[in-house]
C-alpha cells in the first residue's frame, strides 16, 4: 500500500523537529542576508548586495559579447573594408543580411577595370539571433558584432540598419543615473 | 427610552436601513443580492443593540451572524444554480394566497406589538428612573474598565440558569454536524482522510464501491508510512 | 451609550476651540469620531503604502537585491508613484461579472480593515480613539466580516481562479478566526475586561507583559493572524503559482489597490492587537519616569514604544513571509482544525489551571495581591505564572504531537534522507565509433 | 493524446462536482505557455491533458533547408535554459558522422561548461520550482548564482542564453585569458551555496510537506514512460549517459551518479541538488587535467557528413537530449529528429498528477523541469 518510504527518524531528529530547528534555521539565514545587505560587507559569503543598478551602472560586456553589427572601416583610408564577398549572407541562417553590390570602373595601372564594391547592406536585427556566423564567415573582418547591446527601438523598421547606420553606429541615448 | 439628539438621528437611520434592507432582502431577484441585504440588516440591527447600551450582543450578532453564518450562506448560494430562480419574469405580489398571508401576518405582527407595548409600559416607565437611565448615561471608563455587565449577566446566567439547555443545544449541533459530514462524505473520500481505519478498504473494495486505481490514487494522495 | 464615542481627555485647547462652534453632544458625538476617523485613515493609508516600501525593501534585501531606487532618494517616493499610477490606471469591470457586487466588495474589505483601528489603543490618554466596552470582540467581529469581501470578489469576478480563491479565503479565514478569538480569552482571563485600554492598563498596572503569561497563545495568535491575512506562508487565496492572484485576479487599478491596502491594513491590525494583548501595549518599564510628568511627552513616548513593538511584529511577518514556502491548502486546513484550535482550547484550560493554582499557592506562597479588577499578582505570583505560561508550551506542544501522531502531514516522521550515490560501471567510450560505421 | 471531455452545458458545482479548470496558456507557473486542462473535483485532480505546440517554430523542418554549421544555434533554442547541453549534441553527432577527431582539450572545455550549464540550468529549475511552491527568496539567490556561470558563458562565448557555444570539430575560440581562475572561483564558492539553498528548504517541513510523496512514479513506469535524467533517476533507476556511453572526456572523469528512491518530487530535488554537487565535482576534475593543445579539429570547408543514418545522445541537464541524423550526402542535412527529453517527461504528467490537488500540480510541473521551447520545437 504504501508508495512513499520515509525511515524512522532518531531522537536528535524529532528534538529537531520538535523544536522547529528546520524553521529557525532558515530564518537564521535569511536575518543574516538582510544584515548583510545593510552592511554589504561579506560579499565572499555572498551575504551582500548581488544586483547592479543598470540605467545608471552599466554593466562590463565581455569582449567577445556579440551585440549590436558594425562595419568596419579602415582606420587610415576610412573607406569600408567590406568586398562585398557576400560570404556573411550565404552564412546567415536566418537570412537576414542582405549585401548589394555594385560595379565600378576604375584604372589601375592605366587599365580600365571593373570592381565590385559594396553599395548598400541591409541588416535586419529583428531577425538577427546574434549567433556570430557572419562574423566568422566575414574574411576582411569587417563585419563585426560590436558589445553594444542596447538595441530597443520604437518601430519593426527601426530593427532594419542600413550601411550608415552600420558603419556610424546607431544613435542610441545613454541614460544617466 | 427616550430619543434625544444624535442618538435619536443614529436609531432613525438604523432603523430605517435594516428596515429597508429586510425588504429588498425578499425582494432581491439575485440570492447572492438577497443575501447581502440581510447582512446590512444584520449590521443594522447591531448598531440599533449599541445604541440600547448592549455592546456584547451587537458584537456577538456581527460575529456569529454576519461572519459566521452569512459567509457560509454566501457559500452555498454560489455552489448552488441560482440562474433559474433569477431568470423568473413573475411579479412581486401577483398572488391573492401570497399577498393574504402577508397581510395577516403584517396584522399578528402589529397586534402583538401592540399588546406587549401596552403591558410592559409600567413597568418600563418605572425601570427607566432608576436602573436602566444610569446604565444609558454611563460615562466611559477610563481606568481597568470591567467587561460591562452585561457581557457578565450573559455569560453568567448561560452558565448557570441556562446550563442544561445550553448543553443539549451544543450536543445537538455536535450530532448536526458529525451528521452531515457522514452523509456528506463519499467512500472515496472516506479514503482519503487521514483517520480511516485500514480495515474499511478491503471492505469497501468488496462491497464494489471503489475500484482498485481509486485506492491506488487514495493511496498516492496518502503517502503512508511504511 | 457615551463610551462608545467618548473620548480620553482630547487635547483640550483642540476640545475649546470646537465647543465654541459646536454644542458639547456633538463635538462629542460627530466632530471629534470625524476628525479622529479622518486622522487614522489618512495614517493607515500612508502607512500601508509605506508598508510596501519597506516588504520590496526587507525583501530585497534578504535575497541580496536594493528593491526600489529609482524614485527618490532610496526610492523613497515609490510608494506615491505607485498610488499614482494605480489611480489613474484603468478600472476594468469583467463583461459577465455582477457589476454591482464587483466594485463594493474592496469597499467592504477595507472598511472592515480601517474600522478596528477605532478601538486599537496606541497610547494612553488621547492615544486612543475610542474605549469601547467590548473592544476585544470588536475587532473579532469586524475582522470576520473581512471575509464577505473576499467571497463576494471572488464569486462577482465570474471566473475560476477567482472563485476558488474566494472560497479558499473564506474557509481559511473562517477556521483561523477560531483559534485567534479562543487565543485571546487566556489574556482576557487575566486582565477580566473586553476593553483594549483596559488589557494594557492591567498589563501596566501588574508591570507585566501577558506573553510571559501566555506564551502559547502568543505563538497561536501569532500564527492565525498571519493565516487571517492571508500572508505568506498562508497565502493561498492569493497563491500567485496556483491561483494567478486569486481572488482579486480580475481586479485592477484603484480597487486592486484597495484589497492591497486593506491586507497592509490587516497586517497592522493583527500586529496592534498582538502587541496591545501580549506585549504590554504602550507600556514600557521606564518610560513614565522618562516622561517627569508632562502628559503629553509620556503620550508620544507611549506611543513611540507602541510603534515599535508594532514594527518588530511586522517585521516578523515580513520576515516569515520571504522565508518559507507556502502550505498547502490541506495542510493549512489540518494545521488549524488540527493544531491551532486544539491548542488554544488548551491554553483556556490551561490559564484557568494557572489561575487556580495561584489562588490554591496563595495560603502559602503569597502570590495573589488582589482578584478584584483582573489578576493581580505579586512577585513570587508572577514567577509562577510566568513558569506555568512556558510550562503550558511544552505541555501544548506534547499533546498536539501525540492528538496528531497518525495525521499526515505534520507528524514527526518526515524527515530528510540521504540520497544514494551510485557508482556505475563505465561503458565503452562513444566517440569516433561511427566513423568505423560509416566506412 | 488523452482528452479530457469538457462538458458542455453549464453546471454548476453542487450539480456536477467537476470542474474543468484551465490552466495555462498564461498562467505563472506552466513555465512558458504550456496549457494544462485540468478536470477537478473540488480541488482535487481527477483527470487532466496537456495541450502544447503554442510555442512551434518548426524547428527540425527548417534544419532539413540550412547548411550543417547553421543548423547548431537553432540547437540552443530548444532547451534555452541548457543551450550548451544542446549545441554539444548537434556538434558531436556531425562529428561523429563525419569521423573527425576532436582534440582533448576541446572535450574538456566541453565539459567544464557543459557541467557548468549543467549546474545553470538546475539552479533555474531549483528557482523556479522553489517559487512555485512559494519560497521566494531561493529563487534570487539561485539565481545569482546562475548569473556567475552566465558571466563565464559571456566571456568564453558571446553570449549569455543562448550561447553558439562550439563549432563543428572544435570550438570557435580556445577558452579565454582568465578562464581558469573564473572556473576556479565558482567551483570554490559554490558548496556553500548549495548549502545555503538547503537550509532554506531540504529540512523545511513545509517544502517536506509540499514534496514528499507528491507525484510519485514508480522505477517500472518511469522506464515505460521513458523518462529520463533526473526524473529517471529519482525513482530510482541509475542511468546515466555520461556513465554508459561516455562522450566528450567523460571517460577519463570521475564522478557518483545520484539516486533517489521513492519517485517523488523530493528525492527528484534531492537528486538534482546531489547533481550540482557532482557537476562541480567533475568541473574541478577537468579543470585541473585540462591538456593543452588546439582546440579544432581539421574541417573541411563544406561540410557533407557522408549518406547514412546516425544517432548520438547526451546526458543534458534535462535528460537524455538526443539528436537522430539522416544525411544523403549533399551539404544540407536530409532530416534531423530531436530527442527531447522534456516532452517524453511531461508525459509522466497525467500519471503523477491524478488525485492529488492544484497545488500539487504545480509543484509536479516543477519537479518536471520542462522547457517549452524544446517541447514544441
Amino acid at each position: 500500500m504504501s508508495l512513499v518510504k520515509v525511515p524512522r527518524p532518531t531522537l536528535g531528529e524529532r528534538l529537531k523537529r520538535f523544536f522547529m530547528a528546520d524553521m529557525f534555521k532558515g530564518m537564521w539565514l535569511t536575518l543574516k542576508y538582510n544584515v548583510g545587505a545593510l552592511t554589504d560587507k561579506d560579499s565572499v559569503k555572498g551575504f551582500g548586495i548581488y544586483t547592479e543598478q543598470y540605467p545608471s551602472v552599466r554593466p562590463q560586456v565581455a569582449p567577445r559579447f556579440h551585440g549590436a553589427p558594425r562595419l568596419n572601416m579602415d582606420p587610415e583610408t576610412h573607406e569600408s573594408l567590406c568586398i562585398a564577398c557576400n560570404l556573411c549572407a550565404l552564412a546567415c541562417p536566418e537570412d537576414c543580411i542582405d549585401v548589394i553590390a555594385m560595379d565600378i570602373e576604375m584604372s589601375v595601372g592605366g587599365k580600365p577595370r571593373k570592381k565590385k564594391v559594396l553599395d548598400e547592406f541591409i541588416f535586419d536585427t529583428s531577425r538577427c539571433m546574434f549567433c556570430a556566423l557572419c562574423q566568422e564567415a566575414c574574411p576582411t573582418a569587417c563585419l563585426e558584432l560590436t558589445q553594444e547591446f542596447e538595441l530597443a527601438t520604437y518601430s519593426r523598421a527601426g530593427f532594419v540598419w542600413n550601411r550608415e547606420m552600420l558603419e556610424q553606429g546607431r544613435e542610441s541615448r545613454k541614460f544617466e543615473a | 427610552m427616550v430619543l434625544s439628539g444624535w442618538e435619536s438621528v443614529f436609531f432613525w437611520v438604523f432603523a430605517l436601513s435594516a428596515l429597508v434592507a429586510g425588504l429588498l432582502t425578499v425582494m432581491a431577484r439575485n440570492a447572492v443580492h438577497s443575501a447581502l441585504f440581510l447582512i446590512s440588516t444584520l449590521v443594522s440591527v447591531a448598531a440599533l443593540f449599541v445604541l440600547l447600551g448592549a455592546e456584547f450582543i451587537a458584537g456577538v450578532q456581527i460575529l456569529v451572524y454576519v461572519g459566521g453564518v452569512m459567509v457560509l450562506f454566501l457559500f452555498v448560494i454560489m455552489l448552488v444554480n441560482v440562474s433559474a430562480e433569477e431568470r423568473g419574469s413573475e411579479e412581486l405580489f401577483n398572488r391573492t394566497g401570497q399577498v393574504t398571508a402577508a397581510v395577516c401576518f403584517v396584522a399578528l405582527l402589529v397586534f402583538g406589538l401592540f399588546y406587549a407595548v401596552n403591558q410592559s409600559a409600567g413597568s418600563f416607565a418605572s425601570n427607566r428612573s432608576e436602573g436602566a437611565g444610569a446604565a444609558r448615561l454611563r460615562t466611559a471608563e477610563t481606568g481597568v474598565s470591567k467587561i460591562s455587565e452585561d457581557t457578565q449577566r450573559v455569560g453568567a446566567s448561560l452558565y448557570r440558569y441556562g446550563a442544561l439547555p445550553f448543553e443539549i443545544a451544543s450536543l445537538l449541533l455536535l450530532v448536526a454536524i458529525v451528521g452531515s459530514v457522514l452523509l456528506a462524505r463519499t467512500s472515496k473520500q472516506e479514503l482519503v482522510a487521514d483517520d480511516v481505519d485500514p480495515r474499511v478498504i478491503p471492505e469497501l473494495s468488496a462491497a464494489g464501491e471503489l475500484t482498485p486505481a481509486e485506492i491506488e490514487a487514495a493511496a498516492r494522495a496518502k503517502a503512508f508510512e511504511v | 451609550m457615551t463610551s462608545t464615542f467618548a473620548l480620553f481627555a482630547p487635547p483640550s485647547f483642540l476640545d475649546d476651540l470646537l465647543l465654541r462652534f459646536f454644542g458639547q453632544e456633538t463635538v462629542n458625538y460627530v466632530v471629534w469620531p470625524f476628525i479622529q476617523i479622518g486622522a487614522v485613515i489618512t495614517l493607515v493609508a500612508v502607512w500601508a503604502l509605506y508598508a510596501s516600501y519597506l516588504e520590496r525593501k526587507i525583501s530585497a534585501f534578504m535575497q541580496a537585491r536594493l528593491g526600489p531606487m529609482r524614485v527618490g532618494k532610496w526610492g523613497l517616493l515609490q510608494p506615491i508613484a505607485d498610488a499614482v499610477k494605480l489611480l489613474t490606471k484603468e478600472d476594468l469591470v469583467p463583461e459577465k461579472a455582477d457589476p454591482y457586487i464587483f466594485r463594493y466588495a474592496p469597499y467592504i474589505s477595507v472598511a472592515a480593515t480601517f474600522i478596528t483601528f477605532s478601538v486599537v489603543p496606541f497610547a494612553p490618554n488621547w492615544g486612543v480613539i475610542t474605549d469601547v466596552n467590548i473592544g476585544l470582540l470588536l475587532v473579532l467581529a469586524i475582522s470576520s466580516v473581512g471575509v464577505l469581501a473576499l467571497i463576494l470578489a471572488g464569486w462577482s469576478s465570474n471566473s475560476k481562479y477567482a472563485l476558488l480563491g474566494g472560497l479558499r479565503s473564506s474557509a481559511q479565514m473562517v477556521s483561523y478566526e477560531v483559534s485567534m478569538g479562543l487565543s485571546l480569552i487566556g489574556g482576557l482571563m487575566f486582565a477580566r475586561t473586553l476593553s483594549l485600554s483596559g488589557i494594557t492598563t492591567a498589563q501596566a498596572s501588574d508591570s507585566v507583559w501577558f506573553i510571559l503569561y501566555q506564551p502559547l497563545a502568543f505563538v497561536i495568535f501569532l500564527i492565525s493572524g498571519i493565516a487571517e491575512n492571508n500572508r505568506a506562508p498562508f497565502d493561498l487565496p492569493e497563491a500567485e503559482s496556483e491561483l494567478v492572484a486569486g481572488f482579486h485576479t480580475e481586479y485592477s487599478g484603484m480597487r486592486w489597490s484597495l484589497f492591497f491596502m486593506a491586507e497592509y491594513a490587516a497586517m497592522v491590525v493583527v500586529a496592534g492587537v498582538a502587541t496591545t494583548v501580549f506585549l504590554g501595549g504602550w507600556y514600557f518599564p521606564g518610560v513614565y519616569r522618562l516622561a517627569g510628568g508632562s502628559n503629553n511627552l509620556y503620550v508620544f513616548l507611549s506611543l513611540v514604544v507602541f510603534i515599535v513593538k508594532m514594527a518588530v511584529l511586522l517585521y516578523l511577518y515580513f520576515w516569515l513571509r520571504w522565508t518559507f514556502p507556502r502550505y498547502r491548502y490541506d495542510q493549512l486546513m489540518d494545521l488549524g482544525w488540527k493544531w491551532m484550535i486544539p491548542a488554544s482550547l488548551l491554553n483556556i484550560v490551561w490559564t484557568a489551571v494557572t489561575i487556580f493554582v495561584l489562588q490554591a499557592l496563595d495560603g502559602r506562597l503569597d502570590t495573589v495581591e488582589s482578584l478584584n479588577r483582573g489578576v493581580n499578582l505579586t512577585g513570587q505570583g508572577k514567577g509562577v505564572a510566568v513558569f506555568m505560561g512556558f510550562a503550558g508550551l511544552f505541555i501544548a506542544a506534547l499533546f498536539l504531537a501525540y492528538l496528531n501522531r497518525h495525521s499526515r502531514d505534520f507528524n514527526l516522521k518526515k524527515q530528510r534522507r540521504e540520497i544514494k550515490l551510485v557508482d556505475v560501471p563505465k561503458g565503452a567510450p562513444a566517440v569516433a565509433r561511427a566513423a568505423a560505421d560509416n566506412a | 493524446m488523452h482528452q479530457v471531455e469538457v462538458a458542455t452545458t453549464q453546471e454548476t458545482l453542487l450539480d456536477n462536482p467537476e470542474m474543468v479548470l484551465n490552466m495555462g496558456p498564461q498562467h505563472p507557473s506552466t513555465h512558458g505557455v504550456l496549457r494544462v486542462v485540468l478536470r477537478l473535483d473540488g480541488e482535487t485532480v481527477i483527470d487532466l491533458d496537456c495541450d502544447i505546440g503554442f510555442l512551434h517554430r518548426g524547428m527540425e523542418k527548417i534544419a532539413e533547408n540550412r547548411l550543417y554549421p547553421m543548423i547548431a544555434p537553432y540547437w540552443d533554442r530548444l532547451d534555452y535554459i541548457a543551450a550548451v547541453s544542446n549545441g554539444l549534441v548537434w556538434v558531436e553527432t556531425v562529428e561523429q558522422m563525419l569521423g573527425l577527431e576532436v582534440p582533448p582539450r576541446a572535450h574538456y572545455i566541453r565539459v567544464i561548461l557543459t557541467e557548468l550549464n549543467r549546474i545553470s540550468s538546475h539552479l533555474l529549475w531549483l528557482a523556479t520550482h522553489a517559487l512555485d511552491i512559494g519560497a521566494f527568496t531561493v529563487l534570487l539567490h539561485a539565481l545569482r548564482e546562475r548569473e556567475e556561470i552566465l558571466k563565464i558563458f559571456e566571456q568564453q562565448f558571446g553570449a549569455r542564453l543562448t550561447c553558439h557555444a562550439w563549432r563543428i570539430g572544435g570550438m570557435p575560440n580556445d577558452a579565454y585569458e582568465g578562464f581558469t581562475e573564473d572556473v576556479q572561483q565558482f567551483v570554490d564558492n559554490f558548496p556553500g551555496r548549495i548549502d545555503q539553498y538547503e537550509t532554506l528548504l531540504s529540512e523545511n517541513r513545509i517544502w517536506l510537506g509540499r514534496t514528499v510523496g507528491i507525484g510519485v512514479i514508480s522505477a517500472r513506469d518511469a522506464i515505460a514512460i521513458g523518462l529520463s535524467g533526473p526524473a529517471l533517476r529519482g525513482s530510482g533507476v541509475a542511468w546515466d549517459i555520461r556513465k554508459s556511453r561516455p562522450y566528450a572526456a567523460y571517460a577519463d572523469l570521475d564522478f557518483d551518479v545520484p539516486v533517489g528512491e521513492n519517485g517523488d518530487t523530493y528525492d527528484r530535488y534531492l537528486v538534482r541538488l546531489e547533481e550540482m554537487r557532482q557537476s562541480r565535482r567533475i568541473v574541478g576534475q577537468a579543470l585541473k587535467q585540462m591538456p593543452g593543445g588546439p582546440v579544432n579539429a581539421k574541417v573541411p570547408k563544406v561540410i557533407k557528413p557522408p549518406a547514412g543514418d546516425y544517432y548520438h545522445s547526451i546526458e543534458g541537464p534535462k535528460g537524455e537530449i538526443g539528436c537522430y541524423l539522416v544525411s544523403d550526402g549533399t551539404s544540407r542535412p536530409y532530416r534531423v529528429r530531436v530527442r527531447p527529453p522534456c516532452l517524453i517527461n511531461l508525459q509522466a504528467l497525467r500519471q503523477m498528477c491524478v488525485g492529488h490537488l492544484v497545488a500539487d500540480v504545480v509543484a509536479i510541473i516543477g519537479t518536471l523541469d520542462i522547457v517549452l521551447g524544446e517541447i514544441d520545437r
